[in-house]
């Protein structure tokens, strides 16, 4: 069992959300964040005074998949999320120990 | 005659009440559009505030209470330019001073303006609506005004046909201000084209406290646009303010029951439609309907305009804040109910159908809608379609998802949290 | 006696100030509570706008200022059914026409019902609360609102026994508004029960500047309730109105000092409390008090307000935002103090006991309060009874924990994120 | 002579609004700073609605309208203490009851404190501002309002030195209001020193809503100061009503036109920036100028602020919400602009340089700016100093890190979440 | 060492509180986030025109615990959070490599 | 790779984050959580009554690293944000399976 975390912009997630659910996803956890990178570090003028851009709004999505069917998931978000601008975001896989559905108690796979 | 200083204490304060209603509806929209264009929808109506009143000084009082040109179609444009010319302690219009008549009637100016904004938000450019505002205010609503509020025997005799050739009666604006501004976004709206992901997102209000909040101040000032309407502190006044209650209330009622019995639930947004559908269905009709009947024309424009607002997604135009729903409808259905309920026991004495008058006002006020929607319909079409061509009135896309606040205004509406986020 | 346009102007800002003050509560209890029940707590303010301006129409203003139907305890309520008795130039109270009266007085039965709500926050069924302010208002509110509001030599003589034959001063509605709704909150919260968490939970306000705007808008508006019972522009009213002021100043200073000494911090919310104490508490006395006595008015009153709230804790009914604990005591102490500060120097021309004037207006301050208080609860806890058994008036637990506003608005206050929540 | 009634309506709504524009601008100061100080910001506003209220009617008219002491430069502490000689139907100021007039002159006390804190936003303790206020108000509010409004023949003659013997036109307050916190606020952070962080992070707004929402209600307050320093509802009331609402349409206009240009973009916050500019502009001047010398006034004033706002990162004082920018700034503009733009065509009746009045009114401006910026700077910086060495004004920095809501009020201004979140 | 994340709906978030602390859980990590899964699809009808339901919120529990007690604080949270409803949530362990308190710079499970 | 996750004040934000620009670090991802810990636990006075303060305000950072980094990463962070005081904080790694970049496709190192 894996867990993908994605960060992608938030302009984005509609589209996204469509196509993970259209390649067969059937739940994620999604939250708000801010994300800092390459695309900050410029300088934008606010009344006449500048200051420098740091943090900018982001969406993570948290999925929980099998190891098979990542690949597939992160390429369906990799496609729709790239608008080939900088600042598109990351998705990254960690290892799941187990999961639990707290309705059922049920574990692994059966709980996703 | 000489000023009368209770009806110009009355006056003053109506114009700093129908001033408030810029910023309450400001508020209104504001909170109904989503958090990414909540700042652009207030600055809509803002800006109106400033252009608007600007023209007024310059030509707008001129075209709209100066000597008609002819047959009641408008004033000369020319006749107070900068209006200097109300400098005096001898300018009275009744019992007021003329320059404070020329403050009341130009917050009605910058309203309607205001009111078609919520028709386009998150989706227009910000410079093409300041350019909208100024030349429709010129086209549209100045000649509108003329025909409806410019009285024989005002400063500038004669006036406008729809008030004193047809006679119809419209007391404070159901057509000139709210018919005007429903037509006029339906039309701009057809040329601007839907939202992205209108039909299939609910596009739910991002704030709805704030919602309320304007839909109050709106309230709260419409007593100034109704009973200041009065143009003094008397019986006139006292009874529009009272139907300005009765019937307002009984408008939230009775959407609030629609959505009761449609939807299961009764929503704190159909509470401020009813509101405002209350409202504006009694601006017309206040002078000439008892309180029971008041509260009738309240309730029937509501229902209708609580039904209404769901044709947008049938005819697939994108009328965002439901102006064509609430205002067009509403003012529509005030407007011709004063036909039905008007009574001779209110002070307009005037009795309509149901009070054995005939159709006789009904078809006069029929025929003032009429002419006020054929004629704002086109002009305002034409000129949506003219700035489209030239300067362009749509954002793109990707500054449409993105929000118009940031792309257009460079922020963010809130900043709740301890990390700052900035950019775009 | 001819109609008066200073006064008309005055009366017509009044009653639009005092609309205003509904709202204005809407918003300060709305910010009170957690984001979950915000609009549900605001629309309890708002549908009662609705629903006891209906029902003032139709037999409200009669019940309350109709024809005595004997010694003093209730008006005829046939005798202005729909109110157009009141459409003529010539009916008249005072220098304002009646029907203005009539629209006056409306907004004080509104406020009076919307300030129950306070206490039933985030467990009351809407619909049971609907139900609630038609019937409350009219066996509670309508007969006591004639004892204290409706004075022989009204239009219809005689009047009310609180007014008349007591002769209790209740300059602007302390006993019949305020005492009023403070008693009713606490028989219906006895019936209600306490919110899930009442005692282990802080239940923090979730918008404070939404309470402090609230605050300020009841403030402004408090200027139409207590200037405008002096029903004229005139040396009353301004009187009135410089003590609304300067009691209401001391009563928040006086609410800040006590939580810097108590808690160690003075807080928004208690400057809020502060100031609606000080304008309770000076609602009775504003006519009777000097601007010194109604710094002490309105500074004593909040300093027993500031330790009363904590009352619910130790008895254990749960008044969520301390209706109880502001209104009822604040109410009290107002009323008893015109008996302990009246100055025959202020318009009243009545010496309290510091003033030499003895225990007799005392009495019948205590007199009048316990009137209210008695006929007030026991009806109340009745008709709260009464729902209770019948159509049942509180929430379900999980409806209670999930949020009143989704459950029974479909809505949310806020979507503030660029992610859209929504379902239950 | 008698009372006027529609004098004294206009005079209680003015009252009501100049009382209203407090609670306004603590939300628009309120929004502009982060949320973790929001509440902070808006009791520095409230606080001083009961401490200047207080003072008021022990000292403070007193020294204000009591009789001069000698030369215009203060009236007697002691004449009026109490406020209790004013309680008479025969204290009249022209056709009102003097208690009115001091309930409004009070007002502006209130708002010209209140004006100062937004430039020591995040920093300031709490308990420190408390005494500032109290102390400054009597230190140099008093006496320069004395000097600006004590007009000879009013119920003390003679009046202060500005109104009389030099006769420069300060109509609502430029100097004694505007000019006056903008150079105390410059005084005051001097003494204060900067917020961590500034020059170096933006300090947006957390809520512009909330600033929008502000600067309608400061616009709709400023009526009742501008038209309402004509201490009646006549010819002069209904021209500075005018006025108004020209020059601040105007005003924000302006300050959006710079940014387009030098930022390419306008803002939210430039919009309501140049709003207050305007209003700020023509209140001196609102008297004496043509509607088309008002947006002039306006439309100049806001374009030397939107620039001025800059001056604090050059010289590194840190106004935090731009009172000197704003207010110091459009407050002698628009004094020294009523010197170039009066017309003899305005109520005043007199021509300024550019009307072929040559300099005359303009020195006679630059006299009274220079005294009051002259007397105000040297007391408030001492006093600044005082405070700081002796109870110290300046919060520690984990405090002004954490947020002094939390810190000195034990609140957070939102709770929005389904969570809550406590402590510090 | 492991990370228990948790997702359960934001009603039954105090009673969870309250159980952990009563089984001995001495801190926690909480978010507000949005969930998509079985829960939502269903369509709601707001001012008489019909929308699908995508997202709801939920609040997210991230808990460091020994390897030993995980099970006991899994078994805590579903016991506690579980209303035999859809929508109810999930529970997942992942393997954590180290743990260090910022105050004392302390590691491992000393840190916890 | 690596992921390290801290748990740190707000107000140790600012110079956290600069420390970390300062130390090459080139990307975060930042979000607002609320955290139950030791520091809880105490009671606070409001309008007269006491309740218990049971979560504070934190700010959750997530960095992505390569593992001979994180050490690096994490003092920084811990040197940066320790106050000395009760709630300054934690911070751990958890194994990273795989990085993309979602503008790029790239993975692995090349994606950070
Ligand atoms: N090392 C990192 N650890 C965690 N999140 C990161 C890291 N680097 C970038 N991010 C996240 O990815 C987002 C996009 O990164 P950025 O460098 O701006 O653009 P891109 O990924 O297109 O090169 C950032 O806003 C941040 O949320
Ligand atoms: N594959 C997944 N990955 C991450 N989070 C998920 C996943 N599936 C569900 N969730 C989370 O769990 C919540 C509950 O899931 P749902 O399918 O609605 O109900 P249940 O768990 O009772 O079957 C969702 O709202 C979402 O936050
Ligand atoms: N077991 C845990 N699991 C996850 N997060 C924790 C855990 N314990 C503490 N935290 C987080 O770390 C923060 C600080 O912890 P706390 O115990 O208050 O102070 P300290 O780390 O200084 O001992 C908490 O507010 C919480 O966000």
């Amino acid at each position: 069992m894996l867990l993908i975390t994605a960060i992608i912009k938030p302009g984005a997630f509609e589209e996204v959300k469509d196509a993970l659910r259209a390649a067969g996803v059937k739940g994620m956890t999604v939250s708000e964040v801010s994300g800092m990178g390459r695309q900050g570090g410029h300088v934008e003028v606010y009344r006449g005074a500048e200051y420098p851009i740091d943090l900018i709004s982001k969406v993570r999505l948290e999925i929980l998949a099998e190891d098979k069917e990542a690949k597939g998931i992160i390429n369906v978000i990799v496609k729709t999320a790239s608008t080939n601008s900088i600042g598109d975001g990351k998705v990254w896989t960690t290892p799941v120990h187990d999961v639990v559905r707290v309705r059922t108690g049920e574990s692994g796979e059966a709980a996703i | 005659m000489a000023i009368n200083t209770g009806d110009t204490a009355w006056m003053l304060v109506s114009t700093a009440l129908v001033l408030l209603m810029t910023p309450g509806l400001a508020l209104f929209y504001g909170g109904q559009v989503r958090a990414r264009s909540a700042l652009n929808m207030i600055m809509m109506s803002f800006v109106s505030m400033g252009v608007v009143g600007v023209i007024w000084v310059i030509y707008g009082y001129s075209m709209t209470f100066g000597k008609d040109l002819g047959s009641g179609l408008l004033g000369d444009p020319t006749e107070f330019i900068g209006l200097s010319a109300l400098l005096s302690e001898d300018a009275l219009f009744g019992g007021i001073p003329t320059i404070l008549f020329a403050a009341f009637q130009a917050m009605f100016a910058v309203i309607t303006v205001a009111l078609i904004s919520g028709a386009v938000a998150d989706r227009m450019k910000f410079g093409a609506w300041v350019l909208f505002a100024g030349i429709w205010v010129t086209l549209v609503y100045f000649p509108i005004a003329h025909w409806v509020f410019d009285f024989d025997g005002g400063e500038s005799d004669p006036g406008g046909w729809i008030a004193n050739d047809l006679a119809a009666i419209d007391f404070a604006g159901g057509t000139a201000v709210h018919i005007n501004a429903g037509v006029a976004a339906l039309a701009l709206v057809l040329v601007l084209g839907k939202r992205v992901g209108f039909g299939s997102k609910p596009f739910k209000p991002h704030n709805l406290t704030m919602v309320m909040l304007g839909a109050a101040l709106l309230w709260f000032g419409w007593f100034g646009f109704n009973a200041g309407s009065a143009v003094g502190s008397n019986y006139l006044a006292s009874v529009t303010f009272f139907n300005t209650i009765v019937a307002t209330g009984a408008g939230m009622l009775a959407w609030l029951l629609v959505e009761k019995i449609r939807d299961g639930h009764s929503t704190t947004l159909g509470a401020a439609s009813g509101i405002v559908a209350g409202l504006v269905a009694i601006t017309p009709a206040c002078s000439s309907v008892t309180p029971v009947g008041a509260m009738l024309v309240g309730a029937i424009s509501s229902i209708l305009s609580a039904y209404a607002i769901g044709l947008k997604y049938k005819f697939g135009y994108d009328d965002s804040l439901d102006v064509v729903g609430v205002h067009l409808v509403s003012g529509l259905a005030g407007s011709l109910l004063v036909g039905v309920f008007a009574s001779s026991a209110a002070p307009a004495g005037v009795d309509g159908l149901l009070y054995g008058g005939g159709t006789d006002q009904l078809i006069k006020q029929a025929i003032a809608c009429a002419a006020v929607i054929g004629y704002c319909f086109i002009v305002t079409f034409l000129l949506g379609k003219i700035l489209d061509k030239t300067i362009g009135i749509r954002v793109k896309r990707e500054e449409e998802i993105a929000g118009v606040d940031l792309v257009y205004h460079a922020e963010s509406a809130y900043e709740l949290g301890g990390v700052f986020k900035g950019g775009r």
